[in-house]
């Protein structure tokens, strides 16, 4: 015993000599800011330059992974030209080396975003309304800037998210008032998953129809299949509207689409930019039930949209399979670019820095990737936001299995809309 | 069947031979020579287990000053864990009683947690109660409450089923936690944790320690404590109690032990630790959903007991911390089988490494060490202590 | 010596008093008791003696009655001892494992008005034999399982309720046992220890209080049998029969004079574990218990992991080597031997000591039969202090002993201090003359003039030699020495510890007397042969069926066959045969002390013996 | 009325799946005394194996491979995994089969990829017009499926040597093997049938609509079902899984009418619901055998 006590004593006074004698190591490298280096990327095209890392927090495996897969590789040959190109400035950008998997769980998300936050300069993808938010608060501590992949209706209240696009309040808004006007409906049913995504297109629908005058009837969703859908469809058809408004994942669309048709629903069901995945068109016997039903509301463009972007899009693209989210990836690159190249400019390049460059940032020339007005910090919040909405109607013939049918417009009820004041989500 | 006073009058003690009022002495180099039941059934009894364990406290204690943070928060996070895991030992390790439910105790401890510590101002329900031990006590006791209300049904049930009711609490409380918006932020949104503050100190905000190091001093200390009561209580009546249920119940119930009261009892402590482990497992990460409180938190906290060691507190710890570590040893992997993808769009990518990892580390160690990682550490120790022999 | 005077005598009882004065809340003694050790202090110790005095005063023990004790070793034997002696009374010791027949023999020998009987089994036996003892009164019990409610003999009285009657009377009568005990003569007899007699029914040796005392100050004095002398800081465990001398020195005598804390194992089968548990600084044994030990590290070694096996081949190795040094030179390290073994017990031998229970040994002892030197000199050299001596219940244990640096193996030691000792010419034999001689046989004046001559001297029976003019060597009792029909005089003994030393071997009987050559009877140790059949795959069914597999045949003739090279070609065994059951105490065959009864054995294994000098089967 | 009724029969799809998935239980609760948490892994395998072969062959001939592929995935994982522990505690084999499901779910899993995939079934959304009632075409199938998957097995154990070595294993397992019944041979067959049965209740779970791999979570509603059933009942399986089916389906629809506060589909406690009052009343389910208790 008398042993035992003392090896444990000699171990305690090793470990402590250990602990005390070395410290950790405390700060990050070479004394450049956070996720820039003067070291070059892993992945280096030109192995002088120095590197900036980009975080990406994405849904690889969970209910949205058909968006953060493809989100993600757009992203990746985003930079990847931009890197062949010369990079920006005497660095190169990575956005591999931290992106990770949140399985669209935002308490993951939070604890991984914990995980990379000291090495990252910024965040290039940060997808879910609610997982952003969950971040938020560290990261506005810390100056990050954030490129949400998600359209929520609080982004242009936050300084430090860099938004893209309509957003899904608008967009709900545009299809009621497009619903009212051109389909003469008389009611409205939103079925949308619990959380931030959802409630935002189901406030922005409400807006609408109150403005409107039309019934609205919310049903609330849950991700799964058929099973977990038939209660849905069930509420759907009690109230009996003349279009449905859908903010779930491409799964629970499918159901509710093959579930309304089966119940001879002839209405439209206008789904969120989220809902539509090229895999549907797999689904032989609920292909025609789509095209007759569906509308995907989007301000983005598809796959095949003629635009310099797009081409040069495409042709970095090579065999990756066509899916605008591969797009919308790939556009959101843009953005980033600029806030980087900004920060630069003003001899910068720190989490402060970039934070600053954002919010002087009035736009960005994207080549036709994003709509028109997009990346707009500088002005006030309530301009800066885009309002107009496209519908696109499901296609087999085309790349990405949707076609724009109708093309962008700005309905009554969002052009007069102050998004300055709230989120739409939290009005639910 | 004897009775227990059977046995007093074989010998004399019902005499004065013994002494009682005398503290029990320890003979110096005889850790055999047990004098008293109390030196016996002591917190440590033997001189050398509390120099180790009072050694790797300091040694943990000083880890902080060592470790890289992201290491620092993965082991702050087994601390909280272990302190849930000794929960569902004490109920299922010590008790017997096996439960599948232990998710949604945490659950409750984190939504009260947060709901005390909320901003009352805030977009969720909050009473803005900044005290951490109050908030994180009442966290405890709000799960402990619970716990009673359910373990009336429990104490019907045993085995399998009272397996599967359980299971039943897990989907009963998700849902109830979806309804609950104001109070949990609902399915897929979720709210802010419980912020840990001592007096005016922000734990989560870097100051001259990091945050990581503040929360991981935090939460080792909580652990030591909670730990320590969990031995204490295994150690005494009731611990023996528990015992008695989990190896045969109805033994246990002719001998006298009260069933249910001991089955209720050992619910509402399992729930209290899972009620305080709830409300300061979120803390670092500084946000949770009621989505977390599934199946699958269940099925961990049953796996951390079961790699550790069922019926054993450092068992327990020890469990909850190779899993807390586990993600960080799957992300290592690719560096030593580069057929494991880092992309999660590759496979086999890490992230389905690290999950079936999981299940692989369940099967192995109940195929081959039912005992655990404790079965480990006492399989080590037995060859050292049967030295120079090895029985 | 101190001065005996008739007023105020010094008994044992006097010294606990004495001792309970001193240091009242001093360990006296520990027993288990559901898993823990139960503490009895002095002051405890010195109040149960007087109660329980009290009570034998009050049952009307007159001093010169005897008390009889058949029990396990456990404090109230002590106790009851004691206050017996504090009555003047005498008290009896009887073997847990006396049959029937001779708990009768010896109840009505010795005339005992009060027996104290442990448990139902022992009862049983008391009293089935009570009814042919006219003087037999009560029979106390200890433990209650199993006879109350069920047994309804009016001699019959619980151990509480002897307590009970001892407060009563002693709160009736505070100063009747003071008295008593102020009234002690130093002739009074203390007790009759019934010698294990190998032949013929047990004669009961009388020790009186001057023996005991006398005794007591030998060794307990100068260089007595341990030095420094036992003190209250020196912890013993008390294991062997408590009726034999050597026992109730260790245990009642070393406490009652030393202060010496008694620790009681739970039983015989426990004595590994409690032995682990107290680590005792004195340990007494044995050599049956010496060689056990010793067969258990050797096997426990063999059978252990592959690095631990190798480690434990090696030190073992080494500790024959010091065992060997230290034989060489009386039992002193040498410079580089102490540098061995300090590396060694840094590694291996603090880490066996104390597997074994040895660790804090600081004085072990063998005694009451023959040793094998092989044994001795093992534990010497793991770092046990072995010390062989010699004695015997009819000169209260005093004879002579090894002294640390002057041990000298296969001798039993010097003559203690101030008392004589010499060896008969012509027969050998070793006689004795000291204040500790017994006061004669009881009931049996015929017997003792045998024993004691008239000038004093005690004939001990065991025939030995002077070994460098200082050691005594014992050669065999003068009985059991053979003569072979070519007229050669063999000591038994020492082929038979040679062949015991084995760890395979656990009785070996040495036949010849008045044949033409030397025979064996063997009998295996069960537990290590088992074991060596098991690692080779040998199945078996019984002790009987073991013996007799061809591979344990084999493995004896191996034994017998190193052991004779030792010896010369008379001493040598030209034949063995195996024991087809293991000899027994109820049988017959051993005394209570686990000796051979060498009559018991021709009688019962006539055929065995017959069939190894050409007879039938 | 129609509404109600065609929410019944939605409920009899669901619940001819549930019923299906729960044989797969009880059999293995019989054999072993043991719930295997590995059926909703084997179910998930199942679907991905009919999704994968469906594009080659197709779906009436992926069916019955994927079953076969699956009741041997089954055998395996029993040779490998539960034989060992054959003897042990319940809970700790109820455990093993809980990483066993981890460990198969991620590799099958795997397999869905990043899009969501279809089994290929020809049924889609049909409906089928019975008396005036809609019912959807792979909710008769289901129906069907489990009707003939049922009867069979009835016959499996009432005809055959195996089927009657499995009976009396269940019965009394010394005694069986006293008699010589390789119980080896019943714990391999009873894992065989579960993983077919897991495979066809996944193929009929899938049908209507993609699906992905969280799909797996169907199955757990076979457990309260067979609590409720009773764990060694397999009749109680049966019925207890249309019962379920049937009651959340009319939870389902008529939540909102009779709660309209709750948000969320309640459907799926429903059958946790049900369990725990009925357990109240009986401790061993509907159907269950009382366990007699030795001390």
């Amino acid at each position: 015993m008398k042993r035992t006590a003392t090896r444990l004593g000699v171990a305690l006074a090793v470990a402590s000599l250990l602990m005390t004698g070395c410290g950790r190591d405390d700060d990050n490298g070479s004394g450049a800011a956070p996720g820039v280096t003067d070291e070059p990327c892993p992945e280096a095209v030109d192995k002088e330059k120095g590197c900036i890392y980009l975080g990406v927090l994405s849904d690889f495996t969970g209910v949205f992974k058909g968006v953060g897969v493809p989100f993600s590789e757009g992203q990746k040959a985003f930079w990847k030209k931009v890197n062949e190109d010369g990079g920006i400035g005497d660095y190169e950008v990575d956005v591999t080396k931290y992106a990770k998997d949140s399985a669209y769980d935002p308490d993951k998300h939070a604890q991984l975003f914990g995980e990379i936050q000291d090495d990252i300069l910024a965040v290039a993808q940060s997808l879910g309304t609610a997982h952003t938010n969950a971040i938020l608060g560290d990261a506005e501590k810390e100056d990050i800037v954030i490129a949400p992949a998600s359209l929520a209706s609080s982004w242009q209240l936050v300084d430090n998210v860099l938004e893209v696009g309509s957003n899904y309040c608008g967009d709900a808004m545009n299809s009621v008032d497009y619903a009212v006007d051109e389909l003469g409906a008389k009611g409205v049913a939103v079925a949308h998953f619990p959380g931030d995504y959802g409630d935002d297109a189901a406030v922005g629908a409400k807006v609408a129809a109150e403005a409107r005058g039309i019934d609205f009837t919310d049903v609330p969703s849950e991700p799964g299949a058929a099973d977990k859908q038939a209660s849905v469809v069930a509420g759907i058809l009690k109230a009996d509207p003349d279009v449905v408004l859908v903010a779930t994942g491409p799964i629970e669309m499918a159901s509710i689409v093959g579930g309304l048709a089966q119940k001879g629903f002839t209405g439209k069901i206008i789904g969120s930019i989220p809902t539509w995945n090229i895999a549907l068109l797999g689904e032989k016997k609920l292909v025609p039930a789509l095209q007759a039903l569906y509308l995907q509301a989007t301000s983005f463009q598809t796959w095949e949209a003629d635009t310099p972007g797009y081409e040069a899009m495409r042709a970095a693209a090579g065999e990756t399979p066509p899916s605008d989210w591969y797009a919308l990836g790939y556009g959101s690159g843009y953005v980033m670019q600029a806030v980087i190249e900004k920060a630069i400019e003003d001899d910068d390049l720190t989490r402060e820095g970039m934070l600053n460059a954002a919010k002087s940032l009035d736009g960005v020339e994207s080549e036709g990737m994003l709509p028109e007005g997009a990346a707009n910090y500088a002005g006030d919040p309530n301009d800066a936001v885009i309002r107009e909405t496209a519908f696109n109607a499901v296609d087999p013939t085309t790349a990405s299995g949707v076609k724009q049918e109708v093309a962008p417009f700005v309905g009554p009820t969002a052009k007069d809309h102050d998004f300055s004041e709230s989120a739409c989500y939290e009005q639910y | 069947m004897t009775t227990p006073t059977d046995e007093k009058t074989t010998s004399f003690s019902g005499h004065q031979l013994e002494e009682t009022t005398r503290r029990p002495r320890r003979i110096w180099g005889r850790p055999g020579l047990v004098t008293a039941y109390a030196q016996d059934m002591a917190f440590f009894d033997t001189r050398a287990k509390l120099v180790a364990v009072c050694a790797l406290v300091a040694i943990a204690a000083l880890m902080p000053l060592q470790l890289e943070d992201d290491i620092l928060k993965l082991l702050a996070t087994g601390f909280v864990l272990a302190i849930g895991a000794i929960g569902l030992n004490l109920v299922t390790g010590y008790a017997g009683q096996v439960s599948l439910g232990h998710a949604f105790f945490v659950g409750v401890g984190a939504v009260t947690a947060a709901v005390l510590n909320g901003d009352p101002d805030g977009r969720r329900l909050g009473y803005g109660i900044t005290f951490l031990p109050a908030w994180m006590l009442g966290a405890g006791l709000v799960a402990a409450v619970c716990g009673a209300i359910v373990a009336p049904l429990a104490t019907r049930l045993r085995g399998l089923y009272l397996a599967i009711v359980t299971l039943g609490l897990v989907f009963i409380g998700q849902y109830i936690f979806a309804e609950w918006r104001e109070g949990t932020g609902g399915r897929g949104v979720g709210r802010d944790a419980a912020v840990p503050t001592l007096g005016d100190v922000d734990l989560t905000v870097n100051g001259a320690y990091t945050e990581e190091q503040k929360l991981y001093w935090l939460m080792l200390v909580i652990l030591v404590i909670f730990a320590v009561l969990a031995r204490n209580l295994v150690r005494s009546k009731v611990g023996r109690a528990f015992a008695a249920v989990r190896d045969r119940d109805i033994a246990a119930g002719v001998m006298g032990v009260q069933l249910g009261r001991y089955k209720l009892l050992a619910f509402t402590i399992s729930s209290f630790y899972a009620g305080v482990c709830g409300s300061l497992l979120y803390a670092a990460d500084g946000h949770f959903s009621p989505d977390e409180f599934n199946l699958g938190m269940s099925v961990l906290f049953i796996a951390m007991i079961l790699i550790g060691g069922a019926g054993t507190i450092s068992g327990s710890i020890m469990g909850a911390m190779l899993l807390a570590l586990l993600p960080r040893i799957a992300s290592e992997l690719p560096g030593f089988f580069p057929f494991i993808s880092d992309r999660s769009t590759e496979h086999p990518n890490i992230f389905e490494v690290e999950t079936a990892l999981y299940g692989v580390l369940i099967i192995a160690f109940l195929l081959f060490e039912p005992r655990g990682l404790y079965g480990i550490w006492h399989r080590i120790r037995t060859y050292w202590k049967s030295f120079p022999f090895s029985y | 010596m101190t001065t005996l005077t008739t007023t105020a005598t010094t008994t044992l009882v006097t010294r606990v008093r004495d001792r309970a004065t001193a240091t009242p809340n001093a360990v006296a003694m520990r027993h288990k008791r559901l898993g823990v050790w139960q503490e009895i202090t002095w002051a405890t110790y010195w109040d149960r003696i007087q109660t329980v005095g009290h009570a034998l005063l009050a049952l009307g023990i007159e001093p010169g009655d005897r008390v009889g004790v058949q029990s396990e070793n456990r404090p109230e034997w002590l106790i009851l001892d004691l206050a017996t002696v504090a009555a003047r009374g005498v008290t009896v010791g009887l073997y847990p494992t006396n049959p029937e027949a001779e708990v009768r023999y010896l109840l009505t020998h010795s005339g005992a008005r009060i027996h104290l009987a442990e448990d139902q089994e022992q009862l049983d036996k008391a009293l089935a034999a009570a009814d042919d003892c006219p003087e037999l009164e009560r029979i106390v019990y200890l433990e209650s399982r199993g006879i109350k409610g069920r047994y309804d003999d009016p001699r019959l009285l619980f151990w509480e309720d002897l307590v009970r009657i001892g407060a009563e009377h002693r709160a009736a009568h505070p100063d009747l046992l003071d008295t008593r005990v102020a009234a002690a003569e130093p002739d009074d007899i203390v007790t009759l220890v019934y010698t294990s007699g190998t032949t013929g029914p047990p004669k009961g040796a009388m020790l009186s209080v001057g023996n005991v005392e006398f005794a007591a100050e030998t060794l307990m004095s100068g260089e007595g049998a341990v030095s420094p002398p036992a003190s209250e800081s020196d912890l013993v465990l008390s294991y062997l029969p408590l009726c034999h001398v050597a026992e109730r020195f260790f245990t009642t005598w070393f406490s009652a004079f030393g202060g010496v804390q008694v620790n009681f194992a739970e039983s015989i089968d426990t004595v590994p574990q409690n032995l682990h548990e107290v680590q005792p600084t004195l340990f007494f044994a044995v050599p049956r218990i010496w060689e056990k030990l010793l067969a258990a590290v050797r096997i426990k070694a063999d059978s252990a992991s592959w690095l631990k096996r190798r480690w434990a081949r090696f030190w073992l190795a080494r500790a024959d080597r010091l065992g060997a040094t230290l034989v060489a030179t009386g039992g002193r390290h040498t410079a580089s031997s102490r540098l061995v073994y300090a590396v060694g017990w840094l590694l291996f031998y603090r880490a066996l000591k104390d597997r074994l229970g040895l660790r804090e040994v600081r004085h072990a002892t063998c005694g009451a039969a023959p040793i094998a030197p092989e044994v001795l000199t093992f534990f010497m050299g793991i770092g046990v202090p072995m010390h062989e001596l010699y004695g015997m219940t009819e000169n209260t244990a005093i004879a002579t002993r090894n002294v640390d640096g002057r041990i000298k193996v296969g001798t039993v030691g010097e003559p203690y201090d101030g008392i004589e000792l010499r060896i008969d010419e012509e027969s050998g034999e070793i006689l004795t003359r000291h204040g500790a001689v017994f006061a004669g046989y009881w009931r049996d004046p015929e017997a003792t003039a045998r024993t004691v001559d008239p000038d004093g001297w005690l004939h001990t029976g065991d025939v030995g030699e002077w070994v460098d003019g200082t050691h005594v060597r014992i050669t065999d009792r003068l009985k059991d020495i053979i003569i072979t029909a070519g007229g050669k005089n063999v000591a038994p003994s020492e082929i038979e510890n040679a062949l015991k030393a084995s760890p395979y071997i656990k009785e070996a009987v040495v036949v010849g007397d008045g044949r033409k050559y030397l025979t064996g009877l063997i009998g295996i140790e069960l537990d290590t042969v088992g074991e060596w059949a098991q690692q080779r795959h040998i199945s078996y069914t019984t002790y009987r069926d073991l013996s007799e597999r061809p591979e344990v045949l084999e493995l004896v003739d191996g034994i017998v066959r190193e052991v004779n090279e030792r010896f010369s070609s008379v001493e040598q065994l030209k034949q063995f045969r195996m024991l087809p059951k293991e000899l027994d105490h109820e049988d017959g065959e051993l005394t209570a002390t686990q000796k051979v009864k060498r009559s018991a054995i021709s009688k019962t294994f006539g055929d065995l013996i017959s069939s190894m000098y050409g007879g039938a089967a | 009325m129609t509404a109600f009724l065609e929410a019944v029969g939605e409920g009899l799809g669901t619940g001819s799946v549930y019923a299906l998935l729960a044989l797969g239980f009880v059999i293995i609760y019989k054999a072993m005394q043991v719930i295997s948490f590995a059926q909703p892994a084997f179910m998930l395998a199942g679907i991905v194996l009919v999704s994968y072969l469906a594009e080659s062959v197709n779906f009436w001939a992926a069916v019955p491979i994927a079953v076969a592929a699956v009741a041997l995935l089954a055998l395996a994982v029993e040779r490998v995994a539960i034989r060992p522990m054959v003897g042990k505690a319940v809970f700790v084999i109820a455990i093993i089969t809980l990483g066993v499901d981890v460990v198969v779910r991620v590799v099958a899993g795997a397999f869905i990829g990043v899009d969501p995939r279809s089994v290929g079934d020809p049924w889609g959304q049909e409906v089928v017009n019975v008396a005036g009632i809609d019912m959807a075409q792979r909710n008769v199938a289901a129906l069907i499926a489990m009707v003939v998957v049922g009867g069979l097995l009835f016959a499996f154990f009432r005809f055959t040597p195996i089927g009657l070595a499995m009976r009396a294993s269940a019965l009394d397992q010394e005694a069986a093997m006293a008699q010589g019944v390789n119980v080896g041979t019943v714990f391999a067959t009873s894992w065989a049938l579960a993983g077919g049965l897991a495979a066809v209740a996944g193929v009929f779970a899938a049908t209507g609509g993609p699906i992905d791999q969280n799909i797996w979570i169907v199955a757990l509603a076979a457990l309260p079902v067979i609590i409720l059933g009773g764990l060694d009942s397999l009749g109680g399986a049966v019925l207890a899984g249309l019962l379920i089916g049937v009651v959340q389906a009319v939870v389902a629809t008529y939540q909102r009418d009779w709660v309209p506060s709750l948000e969320t589909n309640a459907g799926p406690i429903v059958p946790y619901l049900v369990m725990m009052l009925v357990l109240l009343v009986r401790p061993y389910g509907l159907f269950g055998t009382k366990e007699v208790e030795r001390v």
